[in-house]
């Protein structure tokens, strides 16, 4: 599965983006399972209030399915405009 | 309808007048978004992007944006990449027989733009940088539609 | 704030761009109203006003939205004269720090302009000419502010 | 005093303006006096509620008074924008 990191997340984590084997059936078990990893991705994902996620390029819930998704994207609120 | 996320800069002028076109058009909005510098300590804004999903949240805000209200057509450019403060950011245009259709459409389109398009803008000083947080304001504005 | 009464034709791109300028702009809302030929039959429009009054009441309608909403600036062109059609009637901008004044303010200027200002319009079709009638709704748009 | 008319209604009186002398203390007065001069002002002030006025280039009513007002002006509803 593609991990993406966008914006002060992918900062944080340091990488842009990743490939990321994982059995997690949600996004929230997935952002547990990277947390448990390392530091980096503990303190990115430390208040996931702040942040906002996308399956395969759509904006989706922390306690959305990842059965099928190709993609995950974390990122923090969008400030475009 | 037409959408551009793109790095380089653009001409609103020029923009709008390529998109004021058209038989029965009376009524024509646009916005442009300028890289304001609140204090003059503004060295750059960087804006971030989700290609792929960038251009398909836009299209599905304006795809909504047309079922919403009668507009014959509507624009978004949106940069990305290092801006100068006085730059445009963005622009939104929409056009109409009337003009209250206009003018709600491009309100719509600019706070759906705001929050939900994948955006990130950095601003740069000479202290630093700093990644700009979203405003409860913006996510409120998204209840009025 | 500037505002012009005129027969003379207007670039609304060219006026956007020197419009869109200055320290601390972060958004600029433009109204563009183009002479509409709803079934193409129209062979003119004809605008008629009332000099001095027309200056005078435009003016006052941007003196009320520089009160209302946190401008720093607002441009309002309006035609008179025999104009065909596709051609821009008028135009308002407006320009501040905060998109939701800018866009406040364009969308009050516009339903002041077509109900308070002393301007009126007839058409020529190949069946005669006649003097478009006020909407009910143009008068109930001004009770939104 | 001056008194202009504007579109329909100067097609109706046949004049862009005119001197009127009158002693008429409101606008209604005023419209009743012209009124009763010729067919044309009759016509074109028949439904007052279908016109508008102005003093001294102001908004005003149709009772507002005369006293001092150099300027009266007669039209429809506007239609500008």
């Amino acid at each position: 599965m593609n991990v993406m990191y966008f914006a002060w997340v992918r900062e944080r984590i340091g990488v842009p983006f990743e490939d990321v084997q994982t059995t997690a059936a949600t996004v929230s078990e997935l952002v547990e399972e990277l947390s448990a990893r390392e530091d980096r991705y503990a303190a990115a994902f430390a208040d996931v209030s702040a942040l906002r996620v996308a399956l395969d390029q759509e904006l989706a819930d922390f306690d959305a399915p990842l059965a099928g998704v190709r993609e995950v994207a974390f990122f923090p609120p969008m400030t475009g405009g | 309808m037409s959408v551009r996320v793109q790095d380089a800069a653009f001409d609103a002028g020029a923009e709008l007048n390529a998109f004021s076109t058209g038989d029965g058009v009376g009524a024509i909005v646009s916005f442009t978004g300028i890289v304001r510098d609140t204090d003059g300590t503004l060295a750059a804004m960087e804006i971030e992007h989700y290609p792929g999903m960038t251009e398909r949240a836009i299209q599905a805000i304006v795809d909504d944006a047309m079922t919403r209200w009668a507009l014959q057509d509507a624009l978004v450019i949106h940069r990305f990449g290092r801006l100068n403060a006085g730059a445009p950011i963005m622009m939104v245009a929409t056009k109409s027989a009337h003009r209250a259709d206009a003018f709600a459409a491009a309100d719509f389109l600019m706070d759906y733009l705001k929050s939900r398009a994948p955006f990130w803008k950095k601003e740069t000083t000479a202290d630093g940088s700093t990644w700009v947080a979203a405003k409860d304001a913006d996510e409120d504005a998204l209840n009025r539609w």
